[in-house]
């Protein structure tokens, strides 16, 4: 049965069409990438998974079960759990403290104390554990955002431009990290614009355009697509070489 | 009786009870809608409006001119309370509600103090006229156009001018507007001297027709806030039109019920707009169209 | 011949809180240049770009811009002198429309020129399209590259761009270090680039500063952003 | 010894100022002082206390709402005045006797929680939040002054009770403790002021280790960021509304004790500056903690009061420039900023502390 | 000898400070001149005063202190009914003694309260008839919507009916109103002979300037306009013509003693810009309490209620001679019908004498036999045994 499935999802603001009819299947267990170009919906199919936007119509199946109508606090029960564009954190409240508020109801309380130690020392907050949140670096607040929505342990979990902001070296981290809770049987999808950190970690890459499916296959498919590049990719890049070279 | 007569005297009631809304309530809607902030001392700016119109008229000077004078000299309060105090809560609007209590607690009680319980009227100017069996104050007509005359001006001014643009986006992101090259303490000065001037304006106006108090402000404040809320955030788009559903609610009500039906009316309907339209009527006009 | 200097920082200490991020900074920054600065999360780079444009305090040194000390300027005077900036993150105005969003990066010229517009508009043309969209409700991207039009619709002297990859689509990321380099070929413009994507730095600056810890650590030439090697041992401290 | 170690560790927490033995003393010294105070002083002194005290209910509940929650609600007094008249309706048809005060309170308190619970259900499940909630509630309040007001008629009357319009209501008997050698009626002194002081202890505990639990946490991050909180699988809606109703409570059990300690309930306790007046308290002291809006309400109340006294029309003025300089010098508070004052020397810096 | 303390709790700030302020004057006043002329029974006088700011709250907490701390004698309180209704169960409790010196709407029964104000039954049963003798008998009520407003409005009701007339209209106003021209119209289609305005608080007085500039033009008349909020001074003429206004007492009140009070008050305070019914009832107070102090010996409650019971406190005050009735503790009043003119000048068509608070005791309130501590109103009398 896959983990994800929206059947015929449209979306409209006014007279634009954002979703057009957007058939998209996850299986469990893979690392499923979405790209295209801005503006092509994939924030929007975020929203429409997550509940926060109501479909003009389609249907969204989740682990086999309707979810169309319910709302956000629901889908994250049923084992979802997401990482916004723009971070999402508590500003006022310490790192410790966030990561407390996403975690309190997943683990016991005496083991919750440890828990967080050991998601911090994964995050590489430990030093700042105390500081307000707020007032981390913007990468930092990434991988706050990131650790919340992890440590939900949910069953499909949704990264949307995770690695906005990274250094490559931290993004090969990130990728790493996606790699190693994959591994561990979450299911991702994920939206990106960094082609390095597609190849590293997606299983399959589906391309969006206009709010509709424009291309669907493995990376390599992808980036031989003429079309995607066209519309996306433009020329291959130098660095993405490097890249890969570097940690082969 | 004609219905020619019924059909004036129901306008004439609805025109009133909106130049009343309108009026009350453009400074707060000013200073709310753009800045965020609960002006608890709306009704003091009001009467500062009222006091200063009405000494000026004692003066000599014609009340025209003596209301516009009334308007300056509140605006020119508001620039100052803006420097002295509302500047430095920007980041915590919720805390100028107590700033700004504390406020109209110095102006209303310093007005005792300092000019005494009361003051004089000045008289309603221009008489009244007659339509079939009733007589009409012609004043009233007056404020009713003025009502209209101020919102036109407002929606004029914050959607057409350079200002209002300057100021809705200092309003919405401050650094960034400071970072484009926009002086933003002169916009917020600016902005809360226009709304303490309005406040101080619909003072002036309805000066010759009230009792001049320094607790006088509190009878507006009702109005103000009910229309507001009805209003929504965006106050060039809702406060004409919360204003003028709630003149009709208002005025119908106080019409077969009386008073105090109109105001219970009043607040009955701002509690079935916020579950209506819980962004009030702008939010319902500017939703996303989804 | 070396041209003048446009922008330069002395032992520049900024920082929020009392608590300084940059630790006694120099930069020097000569008319007409790109550079560019790289570091890893969190040492300051942004707070560097902030501080030039003064919405973080100097609490010690000085930047000047020209021949002016500006560290005492507040943000909106450095704007006027001629500084743009385009903050990591964006930043737009959400409620106000596309069209009057650039008006606002306009203002501190005056009206928007005709000429200007449609100048920036050609560089972005998803901006014309949603000329009366609320710039809230555009994606991210299409944030992105307002965030820039509305700068260089006031054609500053020196432009702090932080960032400006993030969120772009490949293609466009192309695009808009085109344009810049362009941009700096025709009009002399002077850029200071924050920025974690290689291939932009690369196709932009000519320079390029490492930063750890709130200072400036290595200074890398042309030469040196070729050699992937190097750079890399660079983000990576 | 474990157990109770345990209990003040559950008291504890990032949601409250004030932890570990040295605070924990000092709680039990401030104590034992107002348990022996009134050994110390006259009946005039202690029912004023009494006094003060009614009202600090009113003040925590805000304080959750609003410092905690994130929500203003600008109409506690709404719940202060139905749980007021709900006990004066009830205690006037049925008396005092058998211990049925307290029954009256009991119920009194329900009746604004269930008022609470609707209007809330209203408010949070519509999604109103800010400034917004503020002024729906207001709203809420003055309906309830202006009907108020107005029932001074005869027709106006549940059983035996007027409600008596603007002048009031009156002639309710106080709480009253059944008592073998004579009932205990508890007029503003000694014995009612070891009840409210009990009462208070209680709330006050008890707030602490709900503002420290999990549901605490959850709290606070709905006042952060709603939809992020949303996002990790709470329902916000429902936390909201059972802090409202919580607050809501307070506020009532603040208007039964008021009524019950002068005997009367007036349409304008639930008017605009009434309404204002709680929030005045929870800001000067400091919102965003228990403690330092405990001590905070009772500074103001004290202070107007003394002021009031001494002050004769210049009172309002010192109020007014009070206020306006506490917002201005103290963001966070009054009693938050000296508590942060006086407990410096004694924290160490915590690394990365900004 | 030891002072004999007089606690004072009226509104000095606020909404009703207008009213109010100069009560606090005229206590002064009666203070300074018997302390001059050698106090109580030789006791000088020392007054307590708080400001009440307007606020119920206020009279709850000042009147304990003053009972409890200040340990007064007896205390002048209140201005507005909510406002006596707040201390009065706190001076039950400690079995006071309190005067509350003002115009209200009556009823009040209880040992422990003194009021030397006008009531309904004085001022309407002079009042209402002879405005219908003047001007006919259709009558429309305009008055405040609570308690003084509505039993004012039924006593009107009922005097009318009495007498024949009829009631063309009744509109109830919230307190705090300020804008009336629904009212205004309302009362132009029932085209009524006169209008009795029973408008409490500062914002309700713009009806005057508002029905004028509606060209309105009808007589008005009323029991609490003129002789408390001195509309007549404060509103341009001749917003209050044809007004016909039944007071105790009003600065322009031309009889010697009226004359003489006025003069030594105003060289006490040249700037009181009123001196109302309310303050010459608050300074008459002081020296009734005076005589009942020397005729009882005593400040005791109980001793000076022995005096009140034989019938006979009276005295001569600025408005004339009144009485204290034992039944009621209410005062007796000469009731002065005083007419705005044109000009808003003031005068004098006709004067009761020795008008007495009647309704309460013939209702069966009588405080010789027991004391009830309630207020009664004509549609919720005293209970019959
Ligand atoms: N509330 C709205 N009202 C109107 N248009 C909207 C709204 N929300 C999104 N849009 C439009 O829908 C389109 C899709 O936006 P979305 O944010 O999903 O894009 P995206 O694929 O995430 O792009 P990016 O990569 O730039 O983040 C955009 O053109 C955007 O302007
Ligand atoms: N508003 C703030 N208040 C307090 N500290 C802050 C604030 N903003 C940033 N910091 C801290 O200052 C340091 C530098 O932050 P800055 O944003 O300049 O980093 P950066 O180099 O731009 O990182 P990134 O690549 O993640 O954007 C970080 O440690 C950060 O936590
Ligand atoms: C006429 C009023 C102003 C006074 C009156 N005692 C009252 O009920 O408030
Ligand atoms: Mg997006
Ligand atoms: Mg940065």
């Amino acid at each position: 049965m896959p983990m994800l499935q929206t059947i015929g999802l449209n979306k409209r603001f006014g007279g634009l069409h954002v979703t057009n009819n957007v058939d998209l299947t996850l299986e469990a267990g893979e690392v499923h990438c979405l790209i295209g170009p801005n503006g092509a919906g994939k924030s929007t199919l975020f929203r429409l998974i997550l509940g926060e936007h109501l479909p003009s119509s389609g249907a969204i199946l989740f682990g086999g079960e309707d979810i169309t109508g319910l709302k956000p606090f629901q889908r994250i029960r049923r084992g979802m759990s997401v990482k916004f564009q723009v971070p999402g954190i508590f500003k006022a409240l310490s790192v410790r403290q966030n990561l407390e508020i996403a975690m309190q109801h997943h683990y016991p309380p005496a083991a919750l104390g440890e828990e967080i130690d050991r998601l911090l020392a994964f995050l590489n907050l430990t030093a700042d554990s105390t500081r307000l949140a707020g007032n981390l670096s913007h990468g930092q607040k990434q991988w706050l955002e990131i650790g919340m929505a992890v440590s939900l342990k949910p069953r499909l979990l949704l990264l949307d431009e995770p690695t906005a902001g990274m250094s490559p070296e931290e993004t090969f981290a990130t990728g790493e990290m996606v790699k190693r809770l994959n591994a561990e049987g979450m299911t991702v999808l994920a939206v990106e614009h960094d082609m390095a950190f597609v190849r590293q970690v997606a299983h399959k890459v589906t391309v969006l355009h206009l709010g509709r499916v424009f291309a669907q296959g493995s990376i390599d498919e992808i980036v031989a697509n003429e079309d995607v590049a066209a519309i996306y990719l433009g020329q291959t890049t130098a660095h993405e070489t490097a890249h890969e070279a570097a940690h082969a | 009786m004609d219905v020619g007569t019924l059909a004036f005297s129901a306008l004439y009631q609805f025109g009133d009870a909106f130049a009343f809304l309108v009026l009350s309530a453009c400074g707060l809607a000013v200073i709310f809608g753009m800045m965020g902030v609960i002006n608890l001392a709306h009704g003091e700016f009001i009467m500062c409006g009222a006091y200063v119109t009405v000494s000026a008229a004692h003066a000599g000077v014609p009340l025209p001119l003596a209301i516009l004078i009334g308007a300056l000299v509140s605006a020119a309060v508001g620039a100052l309370v803006e420097i002295l105090i509302i500047r430095h809560l920007y980041d915590r609007p919720l805390d100028t509600i107590v700033a700004t209590w504390g406020l109209s607690l110095i102006f209303t009680q310093g007005t005792l103090i300092v000019l005494g319980s009361t003051m004089a009227g000045v008289g309603t100017p221009f008489g009244s006229f007659t339509v079939g069996d009733y007589s009409y104050s012609l004043y009233r007509l007056v404020l009713c156009g003025m009502a209209v005359l101020v919102i036109a001006g407002l929606y004029a001014l914050f959607n057409w001018t350079r200002f209002g643009v300057m100021a809705r986006a200092t309003i919405q992101v401050p650094h960034m507007a400071a970072a484009l090259g926009i002086d933003t303490r002169l916009v917020y000065s600016l902005t809360f001297a226009l709304g303490a001037g309005l406040a101080g304006l619909a003072g002036g106006l309805y000066a010759p027709t009230m009792t001049l108090v320094p607790t006088m402000g509190t009878t507006f404040i009702m109005e103000a806030f009910v229309t507001v809320v009805v209003g929504g955030a965006d106050v060039f788009l809702g406060t004409a039109p919360a204003a003028a559903v709630l003149a009709v609610v208002k005025a119908t009500m106080t019409s077969w019920y009386g008073q105090l039906a109109g105001q219970i009316g009043l607040l009955i309907a701002v509690i079935v707009v916020i579950r209506v339209l819980p962004r009030g009527i702008s939010g319902f006009l500017l939703r996303e169209r989804a | 011949m070396r041209k003048e200097v446009m922008l330069s920082t002395l032992g520049l200490r900024a920082g929020y809180g009392g608590k300084p991020v940059l630790q006694g900074l120099d930069i020097e920054v000569r008319q007409g240049e790109i550079v560019a600065v790289i570091g890893r999360n969190g040492v300051g780079k942004s707070t560097l770009m902030k501080s030039l444009i003064g919405l973080v305090p100097a609490m010690e040194g000085s930047i000047v811009f020209g021949d002016r000390p500006v560290e005492h300027l507040s943000a909106f005077r450095r704007a006027r002198l001629g500084i743009g900036y385009v903050p990591q993150g964006r930043d737009v105005f959400p409620r106000l429309t596309v069209g009057e969003n650039i008006a606002v990066g306009g203002m501190r010229a005056g009206r928007v020129s005709e000429a200007d517009r449609e100048r920036v508009l050609g560089y972005f043309p998803i901006l014309r399209e949603r000329w009366s969209q609320r710039a809230g409700t555009m994606s991210g991207g299409q944030q992105q590259q307002l965030a820039i039009g509305r700068v260089l619709v006031a054609n500053p002297q020196l432009i702090l761009l932080d960032e400006p990859s993030e969120g772009i689509q490949p293609n466009i990321v192309q695009d808009i270090a085109r344009i810049m380099v362009q941009l700096n070929a025709d009009t002399g413009v002077t850029v200071v680039l924050v920025e974690q994507n290689i291939d932009m730095i690369r196709a932009m600056a000519q320079r390029c500063y490492v930063m750890d810890k709130g200072r400036v650590v290595a200074e890398l030439t042309r030469e040196d952003l070729a050699d992937g090697e190097a750079m890399r041992r660079h983000l990576a401290v | 010894m474990n157990a109770l170690s345990r209990f003040f560790s559950r008291l504890e927490g990032p949601q409250t100022l004030g932890r570990g033995p040295g605070f924990w003393i000092g709680f039990l010294v401030v104590l034992a002082g107002a348990c022996a105070y009134p050994l110390f002083s006259d009946g005039y002194t202690v029912g004023n206390t009494v006094y003060f005290f009614t009202w600090i209910f009113m003040a925590l509940g805000l304080c959750l709402i609003w410092g905690y929650g994130g929500a203003l609600s600008f109409g506690q007094t709404a719940f202060f005045g139905i749980a007021g008249y709900s006990y004066g309706i009830l205690t006037i048809n049925f008396g005092a006797a058998y211990g049925f005060t307290f029954v009256a309170l009991l119920i009194a308190i329900g009746i604004a929680a269930l008022f609470a619970a609707l209007l809330g259900y209203f408010l949070f499940f519509g999604r109103i939040s800010g400034v917004f909630l503020g002024i729906v509630t207001l709203s809420v309040t003055l309906v309830l002054e202006r009907f108020m007001a107005q029932t001074a008629g005869p027709e106006w009357k549940i059983g035996a009770a007027r409600l008596n319009g603007f002048n009031g209501m009156s002639n309710m008997p106080p709480l009253t403790v059944p008592w073998p050698g004579g009932d205990i009626v508890l007029f503003p002194d000694v014995q009612l002021y070891y009840v409210v002081l009990g009462l208070l202890v209680l709330v006050y505990l008890g707030l602490r280790i709900l503002v420290n639990s999990p549901f605490g946490n959850v709290l606070v991050a709905i006042r952060e960021n709603p939809e992020r909180a949303e996002m990790l699988g709470y329902d916000i809606r429902k936390y909201q509304l059972g802090t409202f109703v919580i607050g809501a409570a307070l506020a009532g059990l603040s208007g039964v004790l008021y009524t019950s300690w002068g005997q009367y309930i007036t349409p304008s306790s639930m008017g605009m500056t009434a309404a204002a007046l709680p929030i005045v308290w929870v800001a000067v002291g400091g919102r965003s903690d228990l403690t330092t809006t405990l001590v905070g309400t009772l500074t103001v109340l004290a202070v107007f009061q003394a002021l009031t006294i001494h002050g004769s029309q210049y009172a309002l003025v010192v109020m007014g420039i009070m206020l306006v300089l506490t917002v201005l010098l103290a963001p966070r508070g009054l009693i938050y900023a000296l508590a942060r004052l006086i407990a410096r020397p004694f924290t160490k810096r915590q690394p990365g502390d900004a | 000898a030891d002072p004999i303390k007089l606690g004072v709790l009226e509104d000095q700030s606020g909404d009703f400070a207008a009213a109010t302020i100069g009560k606090v004057h005229a206590i002064q006043l009666a203070a300074e001149e018997i302390n001059k002329a050698g106090g109580i029974d030789g006791r000088p006088l020392e007054l307590v005063i708080y400001d009440t700011q307007s606020d119920n709250t206020r009279y709850q907490e000042f009147m304990r202190r003053v009972l409890q701390r200040d340990k007064v004698d007896v205390v002048f309180a209140g201005f507005s009914s909510a406002s006596r209704e707040a201390y009065r169960p706190i001076v039950n409790q400690f079995d006071g003694l309190a005067f509350y010196n003002n115009q209200y709407e009556g009823g009040v029964c209880d040992a422990n309260m003194i009021v030397t104000g006008a009531v309904p039954e004085q001022q309407f049963s002079t009042l209402i008839p002879w405005m219908m003798e003047k001007y006919g008998k259709k009558v429309y009520t305009l008055a405040a919507d609570y308690n003084f407003g509505q039993i004012s409005a039924e006593w009107v009701r009922n005097i009318v009916k009495e007498h024949g007339g009829e009631m063309v209209g009744e509109d109830f106003i919230p307190l705090g109103v300020s804008q009336f021209s629904q009212n205004i119209q309302n009362i132009q289609k029932a085209k009524p002979d006169f209008v009795v305005t029973l408008l409490v608080g500062t914002a309700q007085a713009s009806y005057y300037e508002q029905a004028a500039a509606a060209n309105v033009n009808l007589p008005m008349a009323s029991s609490v306009n003129v002789g408390q909020g001195y509309e007549h001074k404060r509103f341009k003429p001749p917003s209050l013509k044809d007004m016909y206004v039944t007071t105790n007492y009003i600065e322009e009140i031309d009889t010697p003693a009226s004359k003489d009070f006025f003069a030594k008050f105003k060289a006490k305070f040249p700037d009181e810009p009123y001196v109302n019914q309310e303050a010459e009832n608050s300074y008459l107070a002081v020296y009734l309490y005076k005589q009942m102090v020397e005729r009882a010996k005593s400040t005791k409650r109980d001793d000076l209620r022995k005096e009140i019971a034989k019938g006979d406190v009276c005295m001569d005050a600025p408005e004339g001679k009144v009485c204290l009735d034992p039944k009621s503790q209410h005062m007796s009043h000469t009731i002065y019908l005083a007419k705005v003119g044109a000009d808003h000048s003031i005068t004098f068509p006709k004067v009761w004498e020795g008008i007495k608070p009647y309704w309460l005791g013939e209702a069966g309130c009588d405080l010789t036999k027991s004391d009830p501590s309630a207020q009664y109103t004509p549609s919720n009398p005293p209970p019959k045994n």
